[in-house]
């Protein structure tokens, strides 16, 4: 029982954490947020033992993306707060529909998703093995991806030097 | 030995990038043609081949890769739009640093599109769409201009929307079964223990995310905004093969190996079809841009791809995959040819190159072949496949949607009868009196794509007995 | 030569020669002219020496619907051969006319290309593969148009539009008859005229009368005839797209349905059919273009055609049949005098015209051959092929024949115009060092001439020999049982004396156009103005002036419902276009550049799919 | 498991995906539609792992939600990219200043 409160105060925090995200009207409490979320994220997975998953959430979305959240923040210039308040608020009303039609869409599939949920036990099977054995080809895309980030880097990031032709 | 369609790009993309400054410009430029010429030869070859035998070093290394009929058209599709692009690129990009990274970065799009024709799992399905995706939406900004930004961030925001659409469906695979390979899906969809409404939900919503990555009306957002604002080589790149690996193969896989003739699967397919193939041939009979318009045009004709999908029956299929084949080389063709005329004027605006046709023969008729044959006009190969999508349909006892598609093809001989007029025919300003066919590194990739439309609706009768007949998916007729 | 080997020749020879005339330079021309006239000749002996044969190639491909299958045998060797004589004839005409033509490669390369396209829509035993064939001569049609002086481009989109919408019908006819019959092998089709087969029937037939260049499929015929090159017009919409046209609309009507004079699809094309002629030729009477004013009458001609073979009996069949190979013949001979004129004279327009007859004497013979040819005079061929129609004709319903000898009549009147207009009458001075057009040009138009003559005196042959030979046995039979005679004198001395009284209407009736308003007939004044004569004449020109005045005013109303149909038709290929640029705006004003409206248009289409699946 | 919690998760999941996609639509600043885009990211990720421990398959979840965060991380590192290029242009990271490809 206990256990089941602990869940909902999580899945619960995880909601409002993302809803903060969306609301704050600092950009850097809106990476903080997201940041936090990722940590309650990480909390849930290990909930649903998934430790390795966990840890990948941790430190690849609750570090390395807020790290690149914080860095592109430097890098532009800070937003004008009033504008983008007047701004959201228009674009709120412009798109007032847009929550009813995305929440029939998950309801949607909520109708379908729960009258058959199945109850089976958490049976353990290992990641590692899972990984290297039937989803080694996933692992290849993996490196792959990683590559085209780097170039992506190179081709994105870098200053264009000036004597280039 | 299909892994090596993998790795060994890998491998080259990871040698060449080890002392790049070491190596000349050329090398690069080597090692995309002679991989993209390899993925044209194997697919050729590859039922000579002991594709199943496993080569020592790497058996460990076997990813469960299957290749049919199906993924030879589109290894030969690929090599062939792999090798233009270079062509492409080599004449257009200016820069040695840009020039390198675009060869490295078409070396990642192989990667990604030779793995997502080889592979059978739903997740790896999506991770390999996205190794292109992400090649995708570097290669159009390479050159950093706004446009390009635009375009390509427009490109990843909905990419990630579909890629969201395909996340949910594979969450919904292991959610109902557990599993998320093409084979695994089709047989708990087919033995209809469990729940085969919510997997056959979740392969319609998977489906959805590959709408998106194919450009198809309403999905189509990002889609002229990207090719139209890619350098050149890019254009080639994504009209030609990218986003018809990313969105149309997979369609056709489903179609053919995992929701095999269901009729929703069906109407939902004929329906985005034939959306896809009026509002994109409308759209782009108003366009004054080139580039654009050929965009719009990929939109319609992809329609007639999905539409013929819609079928359900086995022709259909193959009707399908022989107007990809027919389409990933028309629409090359014209993406290169917008190119040489780019390369020449510094323009895509079809105001501004009436009567070009004459300055620029080479380009103005194999414009004008592409043309024809994206309208179905014999005797190039676009009229085969047309007729058989029509056929197709017909004998599915789909006839409002075959009649749909005859009319249609009238939208898109008008929208090209306009560029012809409006760019091609006519006669010369005096401003363009400077103007001079353009380079080699056009003309050749222009005329052998010319050649492979005009040969292959020429001799089409006898592709059965050609090394091309597998572009027929033989099991698929009653040969 | 194995038969196999003979048809695939006969359908790769010319094209492939036509690839290798495209890899000659243009300097060297007289190269190019020899291999298109080797060719043109090499494709007249390849499928003149089909004659008599009897034979079938299968291509299985497909499954056994669509099996790729080439047939030859009567009827395709007998198209074939005109054909191929006409397209010889041609090349010989083009040498000189084309020779300083910019597109001079590309105007043989396609020539050759047709008649290739040609044999192979003949040759083939299975719709799937005449439709490969038919459509290729559009773009071939397109090319040759488009080769033509800077503005033909819009002529050639217009003629690719039109013929491209009839193509289509075609497909879809065949379409219908795949559903009907499951099977497209024309051999194995004979299908009884019920359930679609009727909506087959008409769709499949408007892709052949289009071809035919009926109306309302016509109006890019007369833009062509100004834009195009000459040898074109002679070559395509005189003859070979003819001979095509009808020869589809004959194996429509005579094998591949059950049609019977009692079907409402056989008065339809006759109804098409009279439609044509008579509005087609009220045209051509107000024309005052040489090519132009021939263009209009290839039109109407085709008219006769559709009539005869409308009438579902043998006689009409007959003569709808004969007159296509008569009517290639004449009007693609008046087309080469049309383009002897314009090389010579320089100009095609009447008006500057007018007394070239005596320096181009043989030129003037050829045309007083075919001009009393297409007006039905004995005893030329089109004489004897209109009579037959005729027959048949009368014998479904008298209004028919009555629009027919009408046509006749009109068409008798518009070439006595155009003869006198252009050839006799005062002579401009600058027309003066007009000289006869080379024996290149002459050669061409001799032959034809001639067969004209042949065809007519002689027309037991090709009668007996060539039409009769196309029909199916129980058509022959019915005839045969009927006792009727197709070949030698018309049986039926009341239609003669009917055509005679229609042509000397015509005649009178152009003198007195002619004292009326023409020039050059003062010589008549003294007679005229003689007392005693002169209140007769008053008389007679007052009583004779009105109907004549009233019949011109009257057919001015027609030829300008006439032209209302032609620019109808103009302002539907133009107005489809506005309407699709209007779409346009209307599809690009919603493209924002907005990327959350995209990201949302794929939301709620997502949500739809959701909803849908979930059922 | 018990059912309601299974619900409580799904509810979860799904109302976090869709204030991120709506977060996306609205916002007019690229950073914070990127913002969106990892709300999204981490709810699908949270789903696979959820879809793989009710069917007892923790390994293939795991493994996929290994993978998917590596892929959306490349991701998130172009679009960081695509937005300093889009900076260095406008001087701005509005998404009101990509508009101009339209028609």
């Amino acid at each position: 029982m206990n256990d089941a409160i602990v869940e909902i105060a999580m899945l619960v925090t995880f909601v409002l954490m993302a809803l903060w995200a969306v609301l704050a009207t600092k950009l850097l409490r809106a990476v903080v947020a997201l940041a936090a979320t990722s940590v309650l994220v990480t909390l849930l997975l290990f909930r649903l033992d998934s430790p390795l998953a966990a840890v990948f959430e941790l430190s690849v979305c609750a570090g390395l993306v807020s790290a690149i959240f914080l860095g592109a923040i430097t890098l532009t210039q800070p937003e004008n707060e009033a504008e983008v308040a007047v701004s959201a608020k228009e674009r709120i009303r412009r798109y007032w529909y847009l929550p009813p039609l995305l929440l029939l869409l998950g309801v949607a599939l909520l109708q379908v998703a729960l009258p058959d949920v199945p109850t089976t036990a958490a049976a353990a099977d290992d990641v590692r093995k899972v990984l290297w054995t039937s989803r080694h080809l996933d692992l290849l895309g993996q490196i792959t991806v990683l590559v085209a980030g780097a170039f992506g880097v190179i081709v994105l990031f870098k200053e264009a030097r000036k004597n280039e032709r | 030995m299909l892994t090596l369609f993998v790795l060994v790009p890998l491998l080259v993309l990871l040698l060449l990038n080890i002392s790049w400054r070491a190596l000349p410009r050329i090398v690069p430029q080597a090692a995309v043609l002679v991989l993209g010429f390899a993925d044209v030869v194997f697919g050729l070859a590859l039922p000579t081949l002991p594709v199943n035998s496993e080569i020592p070093v790497l058996s460990e290394l076997h990813f469960g890769l299957v290749a049919d009929d199906l993924t030879r058209v589109f290894l030969v599709s690929i090599g062939l739009v792999i090798c233009a692009a270079a062509f492409v690129n080599q004449e257009s990009m200016t820069t040695e640093r840009a020039h390198r990274n675009f060869c490295s970065l078409l070396l990642v799009s192989l990667i990604g599109m030779n793995g997502a024709v080889l592979l059978s799992d739903f997740f790896s399905l999506y991770v390999f769409l996205e190794v292109t995706a992400i090649a995708s939406f570097i290669l159009i900004a390479i050159e950093r201009g706004i446009f390009a930004v635009e375009g390509a961030f427009r490109y990843l925001l909905l990419s990630a929307v579909a890629a969201m659409f395909m996340l949910t469906g594979v969450g919904l695979m292991v959610f109902t079964i557990g599993d998320t390979t093409f084979s695994a899906v089709h047989e708990s969809l087919t033995i209809a223990n469990g729940s085969p409404l919510l997997l056959k939900m979740a392969v319609g919503i998977f489906i959805i995310g590959l709408f998106i990555k194919g450009g198809l009306v309403p999905f189509h957002g990002w889609l002229p905004g990207a090719y139209s604002s890619a350098p050149p080589g890019v254009s080639v790149l994504l009209a030609g093969i990218v986003t018809k690996v990313s969105g149309i193969y997979a369609l056709v896989r489903i179609a053919q190996d995992v929701l095999v003739s269901d009729p929703s699967l069906s109407m939902i397919l004929l329906v985005a079809g034939s959306a896809s193939i009026v509002v994109g041939a409308i759209a782009a009979i108003g366009q004054s841009d080139l580039k654009r318009m050929l965009a719009y045009s990929s939109i319609s004709q992809v329609g007639y791809i999905v539409i013929a999908l819609g079928a359900g029956t086995e022709l259909g299929i193959v009707a399908a995959t022989f107007h990809l084949f027919n389409h990933a080389i028309f629409k090359s063709l014209l993406f290169v040819d917008s190119a040489s005329v780019e390369s020449r004027l510094g323009t895509t605006d079809m105001g501004k190159m009436g009567g070009i046709g004459a300055k620029m023969p080479w380009t103005g008729t194999t414009t004008g072949i592409a043309m024809l044959s994206a309208a179905g006009i014999p005797p190039f190969s676009g009229f085969w496949s047309k007729l058989l999508i029509v056929l197709a349909l017909w004998k599915a006892g789909r006839e409002g949607f075959a009649i749909l598609a005859v009319v249609a093809s009238v939208l898109t001989l008008g929208y090209f009868m306009v560029m012809q007029h409006r760019a091609f025919f006519g006669k010369p300003s005096t401003q363009l009196d400077s103007v001079k066919e353009a380079s080699a590194g056009y003309v050749v990739p222009a005329v052998v794509f010319a050649l492979i439309t005009v040969l292959t609706g020429v001799f089409f009768p006898l592709l059965k007995d050609s090394p091309l007949s597998f572009l027929l998916l033989n099991k698929g007729l009653s040969w | 030569m194995t038969p196999t080997l003979h048809i695939l020749l006969a359908i790769c020879l010319a094209p492939a020669l036509a690839l290798v005339l495209l890899l000659i330079p243009s300097r060297a021309r007289s190269l190019r002219e020899a291999l298109a006239v080797v060719a043109a000749t090499a494709n007249l002996g390849l499928v003149a020496t089909t004659f008599g044969q009897q034979s079938r190639i299968e291509l299985p491909w497909l499954g056994t619907s669509f099996d790729l299958s080439l047939r030859v045998y009567h009827t395709a060797s007998f198209v074939t051969t005109a054909a191929a004589g006409f397209g010889l004839l041609v090349t010989l005409y083009s040498l000189p006319f084309m020779r300083k033509h910019s597109a001079h490669g590309a105007h043989y390369a396609l020539m050759l290309l047709s008649l290739g396209m040609a044999n192979g829509a003949v040759f083939s035993n299975n719709l799937l593969l005449l439709l490969f064939f038919w459509e290729g001569l559009l773009g071939t049609t397109y090319g040759m148009i488009a080769i033509g002086h800077a503005g033909a481009f819009k002529t050639a989109t217009k003629a690719l539009i039109i013929s491209g919408i009839t193509d289509l019908c075609l497909m879809l006819g065949i379409a219908l008859v795949w559903a009907q019959a499951h099977t497209l092998t024309m051999t194995n089709l004979r299908l009884p005229l019920e359930g679609m087969a009727p909506a087959a029937f008409v769709l499949l037939m408007i892709g052949a009368i289009s071809k035919g260049g009926s109306m309302p499929f016509h109006s890019w015929i007369p833009d062509a005839a100004v834009d195009a090159p000459t040898p074109f017009m002679a070559f395509l919409p005189a003859s070979i797209e003819k001979l095509l046209g009808i020869y589809l609309l004959s194996r429509l009507a005579l094998d591949l349905f059950e049609l019977t004079p009692q079907s409402w699809l056989s008065t339809l094309m006759m109804v098409v059919g009279s439609v044509t002629i008579l509005l087609a030729v009220l045209m051509a009477l107000i024309q005052k273009d040489y090519k132009r004013l021939l263009s209009f009458h290839a039109v109407s001609q085709v008219g006769y055609m559709i009539l005869g073979i409308g009438t579902a009996v043998p006689i009409g069949i007959v003569g709808g049949l004969f007159h296509m190979i008569n009517h290639a013949m004449y009007k693609s001979c008046l087309f080469l005098t049309g383009g002897a004129v314009e090389r010579q004279a320089g100009s095609t327009d009447l008006a500057s015209l007018g007394g070239i007859g005596r320096k181009m004497p043989i030129t003037f013979a050829c045309f007083i051959v075919a001009a009393a040819s297409i007006s039905g005079v004995p005893p030329f061929n089109g004489f004897f092929s209109k009579e037959l129609v005729y027959d048949g004709a009368l014998e479904r319903g008298t209004i028919f024949y009555l629009v027919a000898v009408a046509g006749s009549f009109l068409t008798a009147a518009s070439f006595l115009k155009l003869g006198h207009a252009a050839f006799l009458g005062p002579r401009d001075k600058k027309n003066d060092g007009v000289r006869e057009a080379p024996g290149a040009m002459l050669f061409p138009m001799l032959v034809i001439a001639g067969f004209c003559i042949f065809f007519g005196v002689n027309n037991a042959f090709p009668i007996d020999q060539l039409i009769v030979p196309m029909l199916p046995e129980h058509l022959i039979a019915e005839a045969r049982s009927a006792g009727t005679h197709f070949s030698g004198w018309p049986s039926n001395p009341t239609l003669v004396a009917m055509t005679a009284a229609a042509l000397l209407g015509a005649l009178i009736n152009h003198g007195f156009g002619v004292k009326l308003y023409g020039s050059g007939l003062h010589a008549a004044d003294h007679i005229h103005d003689s007392p005693g004569l002169r209140w007769v004449y008053d008389r007679a020109e007052r009583r004779w002036f009105d109907p004549y005045e009233l019949f011109m005013r009257g057919s001015a109303y027609f030829a300008q419902a006439a032209n209302k149909i032609d620019r109808a038709n103009d302002w539907l290929v133009v107005g489809l276009g506005r309407l699709a640029q209007f779409a346009s705006r209307g599809v690009r004003a919603a493209h924002t550049g907005n990327t959350s409206a995209y990201i949302v248009w794929s939301l709620i289409a997502a949500t739809f799919i959701v909803i849908y699946l979930g059922q | 498991m018990s059912g309601e919690l299974i619900t409580l998760y799904v509810t979860a999941i799904v109302l976090v995906a869709v204030t991120g996609l709506y977060y996306l639509l609205v916002t007019t600043s690229l950073i914070r539609a990127v913002i969106g885009l990892e709300l999204v990211t981490k709810s699908i990720t949270l789903g696979l792992i959820l879809a793989g421990r009710l069917t007892g398959k923790v390994g293939l979840g795991q493994a996929l939600a290994i993978t998917l965060i590596v892929v959306e991380v490349v991701v998130l590192v172009v679009a960081v990219g695509l937005i300093l290029l889009a900076h260095r242009h406008t001087n701005k990271v509005d998404t009101r200043d990509l508009r101009s490809i339209k028609g």
